[in-house]
């Protein structure tokens, strides 16, 4: 059971070999993906930044809870920091478990609540160069959280 | 007066235009704090979408602060 | 998308390289393991078999369904025919999404359909040297399914 | 009477000892077949725990048979 962040690219097949278990007849994973559009913009890149004391140990408490609340057996997050590309790999959960039922809801259950509580920030930057941290724009326009070029 | 670190992440370390200081305040609780802050630096984030995290804890918006503490202003979080 | 049966063992990170997506900001996976126990009892190995063709053509239809009532970018399932040791994998679904509820949601069903509509049938192996086809016991003990050595 | 090609899979193929005969039948639904199989060659499942699939395409158990026809008895799934 872990949560943690990395500020370099994720090795999925490497990470998943950690979960190797005889007594588990089921794996569901999440990958989130830098995907090229968000609200209908087309983003180039995304910054993640962390504050990353704060970030571990609340990340830790959530895979706890999904150990409390579903019987598995492993559970794993892994948090990219940084700059990151189109297509590349920023987070990475998987939940390992007797039965398929038990995978699917703790694996469901870490990353909602990775997004809700984790004090991680998602900083997009646009075609055109404006840049917006997501979920942090204030009343009226995105003026305030979408900074301009120049 | 106390004296606090208080650490930015994310558009508040933008808009303060640093990542940490020590400062000397009357505000007693991180509320009090976050609109001083928020007043003299122009941040855009309202109180109410801004959570509080003393000595790498949450805390609640009306914790009593003390001499000393590092106190982290959290803007609404996007992990994912 | 599409389903198919594979005879020889399955490489995950190859078959999802064929998902890659910039639109994509989710891919869920779903990967079923031989364990070592069913119903309390030790398990060694599984046969899967299948009726190829009708195989084939239902596991089609379950990833149209799936396409149809979730807002996905591409699904894909795998299942292995054959003799499996322990640990092995014995099915890999895979779904993009631009949204993490789709792929999940999509993932989920296809496995969940997969295995109540597909005809593949799975015979375990137990220590001790019986055999038994699942879900196939008979009225009284599993006697009837439940083969005992020699 | 009509001419069918039976196939066998898994507990079926084993409790037969084959994976497809050719047969001639009076049975005109595949559960009527199976029902005469089933007592001929003491297959173990009952009549309602198998699906039947003609031409592989599956088909209801009151289906009507036609000479010439591929049938495949489907017992119980367990993919997974």
């Amino acid at each position: 059971m872990s949560f943690r962040l990395s500020a370099t690219p994720l090795d999925p097949a490497a990470l998943q070999r950690a979960l190797v278990d005889v007594r588990a007849g089921a794996c569901v994973t999440f990958e989130g993906w830098v995907r090229n559009r968000n609200e209908g913009q087309a983003v180039l890149a995304l910054d993640y930044e962390a504050y990353a004391l704060l970030a571990e140990k609340e990340g830790a408490k959530i895979v706890a809870e999904a150990r409390m609340k579903f019987a598995v057996l492993a559970a794993h997050c892994v948090h990219r920091v940084g700059h990151l590309p189109l297509g590349e790999l920023a987070v990475w959960v998987a939940v390992t478990a007797e039965h398929r039922g038990a995978a699917f809801d703790a694996c469901r259950y870490i990353i909602d609540e990775a997004k809700a509580r984790v004090p991680i920030w998602k900083k997009e930057h646009y075609a055109g160069g404006a840049t917006a941290w997501i979920n942090c724009a204030t009343r009226g326009d995105h003026a305030d959280a979408i900074r301009p070029v120049g | 007066m106390i004296s606090l670190t208080v650490h930015y992440f994310a558009i508040l370390r933008e808009q303060r235009g640093l990542t940490e200081e020590k400062l000397t305040t009357r505000a007693t609780t991180p509320t009090a704090l976050y609109d001083e802050l928020r007043a003299r630096h122009h941040l855009t984030l309202p109180a109410d979408r801004v959570r509080a995290a003393v000595n790498d804890e949450f805390v609640a918006a009306t914790a009593t602060l003390r001499d000393g503490d590092r106190v982290v202003f959290i803007p609404p979080v996007a992990g994912g």
